[in-house]
């Protein structure tokens, strides 16, 4: 179901999302000792979502380490700190925080090479998303706040192999990077995955097609990969089959693979969790629209989370969450145009 | 020290235990996943926001923090609202919407607080600002964390409130630690009362397990807000008994400081002295704690039988108008 | 050129898009006495545009007060006090600080209302855009930050009636509102205008069809209104009748004229100052893509600013922010599709 | 006070007057709207920036801010690239992409300022920690006005280098007004050294227009610095003699005021101070300005003929790689 990533080794055991990252830290902060974690009880704690854990006593307070509550000064350290070589990488415990810090990530971060010529290679990182009850502001999906921010790249893994791969290209990349973890998929037990064993790298803006199909192409990303999956699977039944694009990197977008998508299948629908007005579909949308208009065969339909904050109970988080039916549905629909 | 009533006294207790009942209370739905969101425990501090809470008069303004149940219940809060709040039923004062002690009722003086630490000290800035320009004589009470001073928002508040000497009394919880992270790695300073002096203020240090004491400051406070001199801090020294959530063990907490703390419970330590100082007999305090069972008990039927919202709920009220 | 707003009695003079505004302030100031103004230098200075000068004077202290450097203090207090039941007016000196003060405008602001059934009542307004030379950090244009955010208004006027109409709808509405005011626009004589004498407000999320034409429609907002006219004037020369929306709210949308507009042209050229990637012509692509679809004739053209920061010097911000050419060329493709 | 050489004494003064003509050429050139953006002068209150970074050693790092001219040209900026940057000229730093003091140079030690006031302490802690972790002995100084300590992000930046004991030394220089608004609207304190309170770091009061206080307050700051024993601040009493910006005339600054500080031109009273310790003569200081004067006459020439940057400059170094 998922792409395999080429590698012929593979690890013994299959692991959670949350390993995974922890593999990629471990394995980065060893390759490069310029690499190194601050946040919010990264160090003793290991994280609110253990995805630090084992990392202090490995690596020590330096390079681990606990900061105060100051999400503006974590990222501004971090950028300082890459300024002279570093590779830091900030975890905000829930990614809500990061609105905390966002005029200094885009305004100092995201800028800084252009104005300044500057390198400020690091990684923010840390949970996103609802499906765990978390209410408003510990569900949000910020990505759109970001996408309009020229200088920065914003990762979402759907895999725990991409989560590793994509994590370590991260920590490698010489830009900001705004590294979106889906809590809900941290343990999931479907996302479990027995990884390569050796060293790899899942490259930063490229798409994976993660199911084939030609009637039409759901393009998503995060845990609605696998609501996307799943709606594909119901239509098979009836002989709809509907192509799966997992972005993977929002910034800069995959325009090569959402696109060649939308040739072959010439119906899209543009799923995500985030709200729908001015959420990442827009910026999907106008690409194809621009670029695509003439393999266009209907119009191009948008399954997302409804315009109003993530609410708490289960019956309004679940009315609120795009569900495996609206995608079902949308997309009998859109076949029928 | 202001003189209380005996009746006072033993409403004091009575929010107390109820604080804590309430909250064993919901640790046992959270047990049973009825309590579906975090659950964020004040035992061995309830004394901080019992006593403070208590020091407001009618028609001033509160906002709680998660650890601050105690306050809310003191400004006529009902634990089924709170019970119904935090297994997300239609009754809850948010309808599901919203967890924990994220609810409002102007009404009661309450405003609820966002997750974002810090914010509150703007937005209650604001309320304070609000009473000053319409010349109303009510004081805003509200709390912050030890950790959450290290927030930019904390700063810009207190900064603000000061500067526009507005009636806003905040106790500084200092619960020597923020989630897994300790003072010590928090900030290069031992007191919360020495973040005062950036702004200006006063600020007092107070033994938060003492809930008479912690009363009386804040009374001090509100009296000397109210006559238009101004925010104070007041720093209660106390500590938190339980993880940071019920999911968090604390580990990393030393035990010995937990012995320490566990003796110093301020609900024992006030039994005693309502005892000693005869303004309460074992009795009384039975009594008070049936009233109190009778009461959750009560509140748990009726939160038990309240509805999960219809999802119809997630629509409402994004706008005045819908569009 | 400009839509006339329906009103017999008209002031006596011509007035800037300031003067304007600074009518609005004062009117809404006398009629009601919650509405107050806070923010950096809006007191004795005036403002460092002097949209608020001579209201101290007029109204004191208490109404006109000057605040620290401190946006989110700025913002919460506005925020209180509107919970209080007053009608905070608060400044940004710049719009670009309005990223200060991103957490609380988007958790605390904009979900008052659906978490605790609180209104929030305020103005945030300042000046925005490019074109004055004022370099990376006086002349973004911060709307797309804020599009995926429910519970928020965004308005952006580019006529001096209408920024004086708007802001006084925007202090009597009953949610908060972003309003941008384009620094460019603020003392352009071509937006001088002789006002109505009387009180009128322009309704939030209502557009303005501000040139009929029926050969395309050119979407935009703000100063682009005249890059669009413009070139809109241009292209009559030669026969091609372009249609000029202004948008006037970003958000809600007025979806209606924008697909009226679409309807009656079937081609549209989407034109913001804004960056272009995640900018607001994604939201107006993915609304016409999707339920203007058949109406479509060509594909959906974006004219924009490039994906960069706003440089500085005058030759790079012109090529940076979108010129009439710019709109005439891609206009002329467009109807040649 | 450490002792310095007739030399050195000499310098401190040519970076003083080179500031303060450079200054007087660059008004020039904003008269005929050469310099397009704002021009912020640091009349009268040069000696903070020259005195502050004249005590920093080689491999040192600096943050100025708009008003830290001074503090560039001590660290080797020359004035060609000045003018060349705020009259937007490829020439210039920046290639004409950002203004006046936002540009950088690490190899000269120099990291560059945004506008948002307050994140630079943020940032510069972050160069701190990262000489820390690479056990590099440099030290980070680093500006903040009074209006700026009014931010969330100084207060951020500023805890996390105390509690990280970072080698950050931080010159708060108190020119009593930001823009408009005078410090008795800013804060509720009279001196700025009360901020450094909240984060249990050292701090000092110093009067900014004696330049060689200014230094050595500076160099004991930067040498207990690099000694590993963390932050400290400084607050630099001075005064803006000019408006926010050359737009602005300052009509809000009471006269008196003006007057009083005129006559504590740090420029004057350090040639004065020369004199009367006969550290130089009339004809040393002579000789220096002639040598500014010459010096300022070409990079005026080469700026002046440094063109406008090709309109592809727009596109360039957005990232590391072009996508
Ligand atoms: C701005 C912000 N950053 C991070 C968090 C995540 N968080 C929630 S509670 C907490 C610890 C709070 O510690 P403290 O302020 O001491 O309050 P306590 O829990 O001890 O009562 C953290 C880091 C948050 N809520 N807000
Ligand atoms: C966060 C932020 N808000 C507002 C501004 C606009 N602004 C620029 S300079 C200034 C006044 C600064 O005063 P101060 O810190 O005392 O420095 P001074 O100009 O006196 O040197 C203001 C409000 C800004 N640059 N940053
Ligand atoms: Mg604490
Ligand atoms: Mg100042």
């Amino acid at each position: 179901m998922v792409t395999p990533v080429k590698a012929q080794a593979k690890q013994e055991t299959a692991v959670t999302m949350v390993e995974a990252l922890r593999q990629a830290l471990d394995e980065e902060m060893a390759r490069d000792e310029r690499v190194f974690i601050l946040g919010e009880d990264v160090g003793v704690y290991g994280g609110a979502f253990k995805v630090t854990e084992g990392l202090l006593e490995k690596y020590g307070e330096e390079r681990v380490i606990d900061t105060p509550i100051s999400e503006s000064a974590i990222v501004g350290a971090a950028c300082g700190a890459a300024l002279m070589g570093m590779r830091p990488v900030a975890e905000f415990q829930f990614m809500d925080f990061i609105s905390c810090a966002f005029d200094i990530i885009i305004n100092y971060a995201a800028k800084a090479r252009y104005r300044n010529n500057l390198s400020v290679p690091i990684v923010l990182r840390g949970p996103c998303g609802g499906n765990v009850h978390g209410g408003p502001f510990h569900s949000q999906n910020p990505e759109a706040y970001f996408l309009n921010v020229p200088g920065l790249k914003i990762v979402e893994p759907s895999t725990a192999s991409d989560a590793k791969g994509l994590l370590k290209a991260a920590i490698r990349d010489e830009d900001p990077v705004i590294f979106l973890e889906h809590k809900y998929l941290y343990r999931l037990p479907r996302v479990k995955e027995v990884l390569p064993a050796d060293d790899y790298l899942v490259p930063i803006g490229k798409a994976a097609v993660r199911r084939e199909g030609k009637h039409l192409s759901i393009i998503t990303y995060g845990a609605m990969v696998y609501t996307a999956l799943d709606a594909a699977e119901k239509l098979a039944q009836d002989g709809i089959e509907a192509e799966v694009v997992d972005l993977r990197t929002l910034l800069p977008l995959d325009e090569e693979t959402l696109l060649n998508s939308v040739a072959k299948t010439n119906k899209v629908i543009l799923l995500h969790e985030a709200t729908r007005t001015g959420g990442p579909a827009g910026e999907l949308a106008a690409r194809i629209a621009e670029k695509a208009f003439e393999y266009l065969d209907g119009p191009i339909v948008r399954v997302t989370a409804p315009d109003t904050p993530v609410p708490y109970s289960p019956p309004l988080e679940e009315e609120f969450l795009p569900q495996v039916s609206d995608v079902e549905q949308a997309a009998r629909e859109l076949v029928k145009y | 020290m202001a003189k209380l009533t005996k009746q006072q006294y033993l409403e004091l207790y009575y929010y107390l235990k109820l604080t804590r009942l309430l909250e064993e209370r919901l640790v046992n739905l959270y047990r049973q996943n009825k309590v579906i969101g975090g659950l964020y425990r004040s035992l061995g501090q309830e004394a901080t926001a019992v006593g403070s809470a208590y020091a407001l008069e009618e028609g001033d303004i509160l906002s709680p923090l998660i650890r601050d149940l105690g306050a809310l219940l003191v400004r006529g809060i009902k634990p089924r609202e709170v019970l119904c709040q935090y297994m997300a039923r239609v009754d809850g004062p948010t309808k599901g919407k919203d967890l924990n002690v994220h609810f409002s009722d102007l009404s009661r003086g309450v405003i609820g607080p966002i997750s974002m630490l810090g914010d509150m000290i703007c937005v209650m800035s604001g309320v304070a600002l609000a009473a000053k320009l319409q010349k109303r004589e009510l004081v805003v009470l509200t709390y912050i964390g030890d950790g959450a001073t290290s927030t930019g928002t904390f700063h810009e508040g207190m900064n603000f409130a000061a500067v526009h000497n507005l009636p806003l009394v905040v106790i500084a919880q200092n619960n020597q630690y923020a989630y897994s992270t300790p003072n010590s790695k928090q900030m290069r300073i031992k007191d919360l009362a020495d973040r005062a002096k950036a702004y200006g203020i006063p600020a007092q240090i107070i033994d938060g397990n003492d809930v008479l004491a912690v009363y009386e400051a804040t009374r001090k406070a509100v009296a000397r807000a109210r006559r238009g001199q101004g925010p104070v801090l007041i720093e209660v020294k106390t500590f938190r008994m339980k993880g940071h959530a019920e999911h968090d063990n604390q580990a990393y907490v030393p035990k010995e400081l937990l012995a320490e703390w566990h003796k110093k419970d301020p609900l024992d330590r006030y039994e005693k002295e309502l005892k000693v100082k005869r303004l309460a007999t074992e009795a009384d305090l039975q009594q008070i704690t049936e009233r109190i069972e009778a009461e959750l008990e009560a509140d748990l039927e009726f939160a038990l039988n309240s509805p999960f919202p219809d999802k119809s709920v997630t629509y409402e009220n994004v706008y005045a108008t819908a569009s």
